[in-house]
């Protein structure tokens, strides 16, 4: 049996965000939302995930922070872009210090749309995660 | 610039109960004059409901002198100026030896970066019409 | 028996003299070694000659008598004192020795010094025993480690002048001197073996012959002969009682009225010996010198003898208000130096503070005196020996691969110094880790304590729930240091291969020992220890030690697991050390993680001590000033005994 | 002697953006604290020349996506200066009402963030379950939660009815009614109290040699707030900004609880004191391109924003430039930083309010 | 029945009992604060899932000093009702924890030490009122081991109200419950990260979790003691006294260390110091 997708343990980082995606990620896990019905947890610390939640988008002083929490994560995990920024660069992609979406560093395996991201296509994107990390942990298994 | 003379100024300012509420650099155009290009700096003192500035205009070869033996807070600023715009402030209380941001664009507000942004507009403006004609 | 015992004390004291004119270290390290075995030897034919234990006198072989050697030696003592004063411009210690010698003067002059029953000289029992073997084979083997110990010592200190002739004499002949501390029956011989003790530790502490340490030097001089004072003027007010020299007859039950005041300056000698609040500065100061003098001093012989003497004098005071106060200054210790422990950062003082608070616990078990406790007292005095000894050992290893005695230091210790770090181990498991070893005792004390009615009981209880708890705290933070781990280069590693033979014999002989003895726990319990206590008050039959299979298999357990996970841990490679979480910020191996600004830097961690909540100069004044009341009471109570 | 050096970010639970700070420590008082920001760098004012001012507006409403409304708005204020630009009025009242709400909704969101920080998570979700109800305001009359984008230069894009914003001003009193609630356990909670009393404590003298902003500021006894310029209505209504002298952390969570009932009060004002009717205009279209240059202030929920925008003619801007309120603060946090304990670091740091996406851009 | 017996049984049924608390604790959080909260087993499917998952392991020492934690915790609870001397337990169980201590300080790492340091401390804070609360129990039924306790005529709770008022106190540290959740948290938005745990991953996760669970029969077993007429009376208190926990929770910050220590340590003084000495002058 597998208990992957019922205790999907999230971690969020802040790539470049706007902040927008990142108050719609801790909104999920509040009253109207209540991401932990799914058994969703907000760890805070990549040795305890099993989804990276990224908001925004790659630049030059950012890029090794999310390497090194996505190595730090242990297997099964899985990645998802949260937000147009974070999939695409955004409206940022032209600015000088954006290089593009998550994609740029990290296998990304959800694409959450959006600026900024609504919860309810955050939960999605959390949902076909769970889907995602099942599928890796029969790989792996 | 007259270092002595602006210094004064600023220092009025802190006497006379002003805060700083910004320190902020311009490219100046054109952006294709030969370096070093100017820049324009506009010191933002608020006292109350009052807003007053102090301009000066450098290039890159001046020295702009640090006010954070006035205002403390200086220092985000210049560190600031000196790692966007490549502007040489000399004493900054809090220096933080150009690590305050690591930009993919070496000093982004360069005239010769500016003059490349522009560029690649008008390149991307004439693709755009072109594809469109 | 007799000849055995003279031989236990006048050979190293032999031995002693002959090191004091070898200079060649090859030699030196042969007659250490054979001397070491020998003594050693010695102590455990004495121990297995003595058979069933139960207690014996005797007197000098071939009917020898003292005369007026005792006074002799007495005066010889002073004049060095004096002479050494005199060279260091210090007045307090002449003038104590002066007086006691005017008081011995006095006695042999005025003929009060009652006639000596030839034949009880020397009293050997139990205890006797424990404390022959602890100071023969502990003894014996701080004396080998010093040989590869004090060789580094003067390789990473280069200032200071060798002396090693007179370090190794000291060692012996304060070996000798303990010997016969122990086995004393006849007080003013026990004086003499308790000053010779004093002068060695004096003469050892200021080993380095610098301001500071002739300075600490002083101070246990001081203090140990204004105990010495005491035990003089004890001796002074003894000899006019029937028997009152006779420590086995003094001591055979509780004492009359009259006897108070002589036993209440008895105690304090032990108290100023076993460095009791507020004589407690000493041992802290001790620490500045060579650690195998501390290991000396400080597990197996100095301070015992302190605590030797209580217990011997436990059954006289106990049940007298003379015999709580006696407990009280040593509970209170214990709380106060465990309290200012958790502050300190000196690994060696920390086991200074350790020392003094277990020494705490044995005088409290000795001023309350039961069986129970009593067992108690003398439990904790053999796995101290053995623990403490060992921990002095390696600290001092430790402290000349890494030249540093901060706690601090000792981070990824694991990682450098593993099998060093694995008896590291052992001693604190052996010292604290429950259940083992002092736990057991403590918590037997526990349940002695419920016993005990009245205001008495609750605040004993009290103060060791809250001892043991400060204790854990201390102990933990050490463990973590030593139990960290990170990758580190070949030549870190290859530091730990140079320590001495000496050093690696002596301390993997004195963590088997620790180990040894918790095995066979039962055996000492109810062989040793259980019938010294029933001999000592009178007890009926009973087995203290309420040990189930479930228990000693917890025990050891408990006992094993640290240290052969360092071993394990040695060995084993492929792990990540780099993936520590820091925020995000890359790391790399060794401990490097990204900092501010771009730079980057080795993790660098300090435990807590603390700060704010607990004061430990302010604690460690408090506790000096209230024991210091509780023992001039203690005094004022002996004398209005009377 | 050896110190604990505790690396506090650019991941770290407490604030969901990355700000960095090398936290320096004995047992855990914090010896010194060196920062690093730059995580969040976009370089969105260097996009002016990438993008035509008309739509640069939408790039500063998300240089942060808790007080993306008056970013818009600072933006376009700014541009009608320059463009003498007269705005109807009714949109100059509507733009304050939201203005105001979105105040609310930003305190609550710092409220509940700064009750997490302190170990308080039952405060925090009641926090955000009354920000949601401010959300669904903003969903309604503006179509988006986060982002509104009802701001244009001349006015704005959006009516809201009169009945509307009658129900808001209601659903706004229910919400203040619950909120006091709240507010009550903020201010009299003894763990709080513990948490929050006394930490953290800006002086007046140094909140103005630090030269702080906004709530920092006025919970060090300052007074200083931009809406008392007048500019933009407020002096057509009672405003007086609210004053604290405690100058800690606590006194920093009162003023931002006060402001949400102020706020709440301004609305009811402003409803009664703007222009009704339906279809009232909305925009006055500006003509050609910019040329010139101004400084727009502004208050916004974190403090003052400074805006610089300098025009020559063209469809690009030459400069634009947003000084915000956390980079006018983050002096002031790095101060009160140094001397405090590990545990008190998540509380001085949220209660500056700290905005990175705002102070990098 | 061999007392054996329930150390056993204590092996096998604490976890389940300690799972279900910690899911039924999670459902009553979450109706405080207004949501839904998790399925009553998914602390379960928690440990099920760490389980599964790799653990990075940082060191080669953590894992076997988390297993020795685990293990130590469980031999607690199954000496303790297996009829093992009390004042013996309480040492085991501060060994138990002491374990967790080290396996965090053992990586080295600026959270996991800072965290262990603080464990260290609520083990300092606590420790004294474990040792005394025992100490007392035995002194009032003048029993030395669980059934003795349960089994003497004279009623616990009674004898040692304060001592009973001070554990609710201190079983908010051992449930790791806000304000004394200051070494780990389970909502990791405190300035620790995770603190102890922070570099623990898959299974050595999952054996703190266990560990904990363990802990939580404990303390459950320790209650039933002081209601030692009427186990399902102890086991309701033990509801009571868990119940409160989460209100207490749910209803303040976290505190800081240092008012953890001196407030604890000031309880147990007043409280049990008081009911021992009451205890001692009267009988």
């Amino acid at each position: 049996m597998s208990f992957f997708s019922k205790s999907p343990w999230i971690l969020h980082y802040d790539a470049s965000s706007c902040n927008g995606c990142d108050i719609e990620v801790l909104a999920c896990l509040t009253p109207l939302y209540d991401l932990e019905r799914f058994g969703v947890v907000n760890t805070g610390n990549p040795k305890h995930a099993d989804i990276l939640l990224i908001t925004g988008s790659v630049n030059e002083r950012n890029i090794d922070i999310i390497r090194n929490l996505y190595r730090q994560m242990p297997d099964p995990k899985v990645v998802v872009a949260v937000g147009a920024c974070a999939c695409s660069g955004g409206i940022f992609a032209r600015a000088y210090n954006i290089q593009g979406g998550i994609d740029k560093v990290l296998p990304v395996d959800v694409y959450v749309p959006g600026c900024a991201a609504r919860p309810e296509s955050i939960i999605d994107g959390v949902v076909q995660g769970i889907g995602a990390l099942e599928q890796k942990r029969r790989k792996s298994a | 610039m007259d270092r002595q003379g602006f210094l004064a100024r600023v220092g009025e300012y802190h006497t006379n109960g002003w805060r700083l509420a910004i320190i902020n650099a311009t490219t100046v155009p054109p952006v294709d004059a030969a370096e070093p290009g100017i820049f324009e700096i506009s010191w933002g003192f608020a006292k109350d409901l009052e807003f007053e500035t102090i301009r000066e205009q450098v290039t890159t070869a001046d020295e702009v002198p640090s006010v954070s033996d006035f205002f403390g807070a200086a220092f985000l600023y210049e560190n600031e100026m000196r790692e966007l715009f490549g502007l040489n402030v000399t004493g900054i209380g809090l220096d933080l030896g150009g690590q305050l941001y690591k930009t993919s664009v070496k000093i982004p507000f360069s005239h010769a970066a500016v003059k490349a942004r522009l560029a690649a507009t008008a390149a991307a403006t004439a693709a755009a019409s072109g594809k469109k004609a | 028996m007799s000849s055995l015992i003279v031989f236990l004390v006048a050979f190293p004291l032999v031995v002693g003299g002959l090191l004091l004119g070898i200079r060649n270290s090859k030699l030196r390290n042969v007659i250490v070694v054979l001397a070491g075995l020998v003594v050693a030897g010695a102590s455990i034919v004495t121990a297995v000659t003595f058979g069933n234990g139960d207690a014996v006198f005797f007197g000098l072989p071939n009917g020898l008598t003292l005369g007026r050697s005792l006074l002799v030696l007495e005066i010889a003592i002073a004049v060095f004192v004096v002479a050494v004063s005199i060279q260091h411009r210090r007045i307090l210690a002449p003038v104590l020795v002066l007086g006691q010698v005017a008081v011995s003067v006095y006695l042999e002059l005025s003929g009060k010094m009652p006639e000596l029953e030839p034949g009880r000289l020397f009293w050997f029992d139990r205890l006797s025993m424990i404390m022959v073997l602890i100071i023969g084979i502990i003894g014996t083997l701080i004396c080998i480690h010093s040989l590869g110990y004090m060789r580094d010592y003067h390789r990473s200190s280069p200032l200071i002048k060798g002396r090693r002739t007179v370090f190794f004499c000291l060692l012996f002949v304060f070996l000798g001197s303990m010997f016969g501390l122990v086995v004393s029956n006849y007080l003013p011989l026990m004086l003499i073996f308790w000053e010779v003790t004093t002068l060695c530790s004096f003469l050892l502490i200021g080993y380095t012959r610098t301001k500071e340490t002739i300075g600490y030097a002083f101070d246990a001089l001081n203090m140990n002969m204004l105990g010495g004072l005491g035990f003089s003027v004890a001796i002074l007010m003894l000899a006019g009682q029937p028997d009152g020299l006779d420590l086995a007859k003094l001591t055979a039950g509780p004492a009359t009225a009259a006897l108070l005041p002589a036993l209440a300056l008895l105690c304090l000698a032990g108290l100023t010996k076993a460095a009791q609040m507020p004589f407690s500065r000493w041992l802290l100061g001790a620490m500045y010198a060579p650690s195998p003098t501390s290991a000396l001093l400080h597990s197996s012989t100095m301070v015992k003898a302190g605590v030797f003497l209580l217990l011997r004098l436990s059954p006289a005071i106990a049940g007298s208000s003379l015999g709580t106060l006696v407990a009280f200054v040593g509970m209170l210790t214990f709380l106060f130096v465990s309290l200012v422990g958790v502050t300190e950062q000196n690994t060696k003082k920390v086991l200074a503070y350790s020392t003094i608070g277990s020494l705490g616990l044995i005088v409290g078990c000795a001023g309350l005196g039961s069986p129970e406790l009593i067992w108690v007292g003398v439990m904790i005095i053999i796995f101290h020996a053995l623990a403490k000894g060992l921990l002095f050992l390696v600290v001092g290893t430790i402290e000349n691969r890494l030249y540093s005695k901060d706690m601090e230091n000792f981070d990824t210790l694991l990682s450098r110094l593993p099998l060093v770090s694995a008896l590291a181990l052992t001693g604190i498991a052996g010292m604290f880790i429950a259940p083992f070893g002092v736990v057991v005792a403590k918590w037997t004390a526990i349940r002695a304590f419920l016993e005990i009615p009245g205001w008495q009981g609750a605040a004993l209880l009290v103060i060791m729930a809250f001892g043991t708890s400060l204790t854990l705290f201390y102990w933990g933070k050490l463990l973590i240091k030593v139990l960290s781990m990170r990758s580190v280069s070949e030549y870190e590693r290859s530091v730990e291969k140079r320590i001495s033979r000496f050093e690696w014999l002596a301390e993997i002989s004195l963590a088997s020992g620790v180990i040894g003895v918790a095995a066979f726990l039962g055996v000492i319990s109810e062989q040793v220890v259980g019938p010294y206590a029933l001999a000592t008050f009178k007890g009926t039959s009973q087995s203290f030690l309420h040990i189930e299979p479930v228990i000693l298999a917890t025990m050891i357990a408990a006992l094993l697991f640290l240290p052969a996970l360092a071993l394990w841990a040695s060995r084993h490679e492929g792990y990540n050390t780099a993936d520590f979480y820091a925020a995000g910020r890359p790391v790399t191996s060794g401990g490097v993680m990204g900092m501010a600004l771009g730079a980057t830097q080795t993790v660098t961690l300090r435990n807590y001590y603390l700060d704010g909540v607990v004061n430990g100069k302010l604690v460690f004044r408090v506790g000096t000033i209230a024991c210091g009341v509780l023992l001039v009471t203690l005094i004022a109570v002996g004398m209005v005994a009377r | 002697m050896k110190r604990t050096i505790v690396p506090f970010g650019p991941q770290h639970p407490v604030l969901a953006e990355p700000l960095v700070l090398d936290l320096v420590l004995e047992d855990e008082k914090v010896i010194d604290a060196i920062p690093t920001i730059g995580y969040i760098h976009r370089g969105l004012e260097a996009m002016v020349d990438r993008v035509e001012y008309t739509e640069m507006g939408f790039v500063v409403e998300r240089i942060c996506g808790i007080c993306s409304f008056m970013h818009g708005m600072g933006y376009c204020l700014a541009l009608e200066s320059i463009m003498s630009v007269e705005v109807p009025d009714r949109a100059r009242w509507l733009r304050i009402i939201w203005a105001e709400i979105s105040r609310i909704q930003s305190h609550l969101l710092w409220l509940g963030l700064g009750a997490d920080a302190f170990g308080f998570e039952n405060l925090f979700m009641h926090c955000w379950r009354m920000r949601e109800e401010i959300l669904d305001i903003f969903e309604k009359t503006t179509g988006g939660r986060i982002i509104h984008s009802v701001n244009r230069i001349g006015g704005v894009k959006r009516d809201i009815s009169d009945s509307e914003l009658i129900a808001i001003v209601a659903r706004l009193d229910g919400l203040g009614k619950a909120f006091e609630a709240t507010a009550r356990v903020f201010a009299n909670d003894p763990s709080i109290r513990h948490r929050m009393s006394g930490v953290g404590v800006l002086s007046m003298a140094d909140a103005r040699a630090v030269d702080a902003v906004g709530p920092m500021a006025r919970a060090s006894g300052v007074r200083m707030d931009t809406r008392l310029a007048g500019q933009n209505l407020y002096d057509q209504i009672e405003f007086e900004p609210v004053l604290e002298t405690a100058g800690d952390c606590l006194a920093r969570v009162v003023v931002r609880m006060r402001e949400v009932r102020q706020s709440i009060d301004l609305i009811h004002q402003m409803v009664d004191k703007m222009p009704k009717g339906e279809g009232l205009p909305l925009e006055n279209k500006p003509r050609g391109n910019p040329s010139g240059e101004t400084f727009t202030r502004l208050e916004q929920p974190r403090g003052e924003v400074v805006y610089y925008v300098k025009a020559n003619g063209t469809k690009y801007l030459e400069r634009f430039r947003a000084r915000t309120p956390t980079f006018a603060n983050i002096p002031a946090m790095i101060k009160l930083v140094k001397g405090c304990d590990l545990a008190d670091v998540p509380n001085i740091i949220l209660t500056i309010d700290p905005c990175i996406s705002c102070t990098e851009r | 029945m061999n007392p054996i017996v329930f150390g056993v049984l204590f092996i096998l049924i604490a976890p389940i009992f300690g799972g279900l608390l910690a899911g039924v604790d999670r459902i009553v959080s979450a109706r405080m604060q207004s949501r839904v909260g998790p399925p009553l087993l998914q602390p379960f499917y928690d440990l099920g899932k760490l389980l599964q998952k790799e653990a990075r392991q940082v060191n080669p020492i953590a894992e076997p000093l988390l297993l020795g934690h685990l293990g130590f915790m469980a031999a607690t609870g199954a000496m303790l009702v297996g009829g093992t001397d009390l004042i013996f337990v309480a040492f085991v169980f501060a060994l138990a924890a002491l374990f967790l201590v080290l396996a965090a300080g053992s990586v080295n790492s600026p959270y996991s030490f800072a965290g262990a340091e603080r464990e260290l401390i609520v083990l300092l804070a606590s420790e004294p009122f474990f040792i005394l609360m025992l100490a007392a129990i035995c002194k009032v039924t003048d029993a030395s081991s669980y059934q003795g306790v349960l089994s003497s005529a004279v009623m616990v709770a009674p004898k040692l109200p304060g001592i009973l008022l001070a554990f609710t106190f201190v079983a908010t540290i051992k449930l790791r419950k806000s304000p004394f959740d200051i070494s780990t948290s389970h909502h990791a938005h405190q300035e620790l990260v995770s603190g102890l745990t922070s570099d623990m991953s898959g299974r050595l996760l999952a054996y703190v979790e266990l560990a904990h669970w363990y802990e939580s029969a404990i303390l459950a077993a320790l209650v039933v003691l002081f209601f030692n007429w009427s186990v399902p009376l102890g086991l309701l208190a033990f509801a009571v006294v868990y119940g409160l926990e989460v209100l207490v929770d749910n209803s303040t910050s976290r505190a800081k260390w240092q008012l953890v220590l001196r407030s604890t340590w000031v309880v147990t003084l007043l409280l049990v110091g008081g009911n021992v000495l009451a205890l001692f002058l009267i009988k």
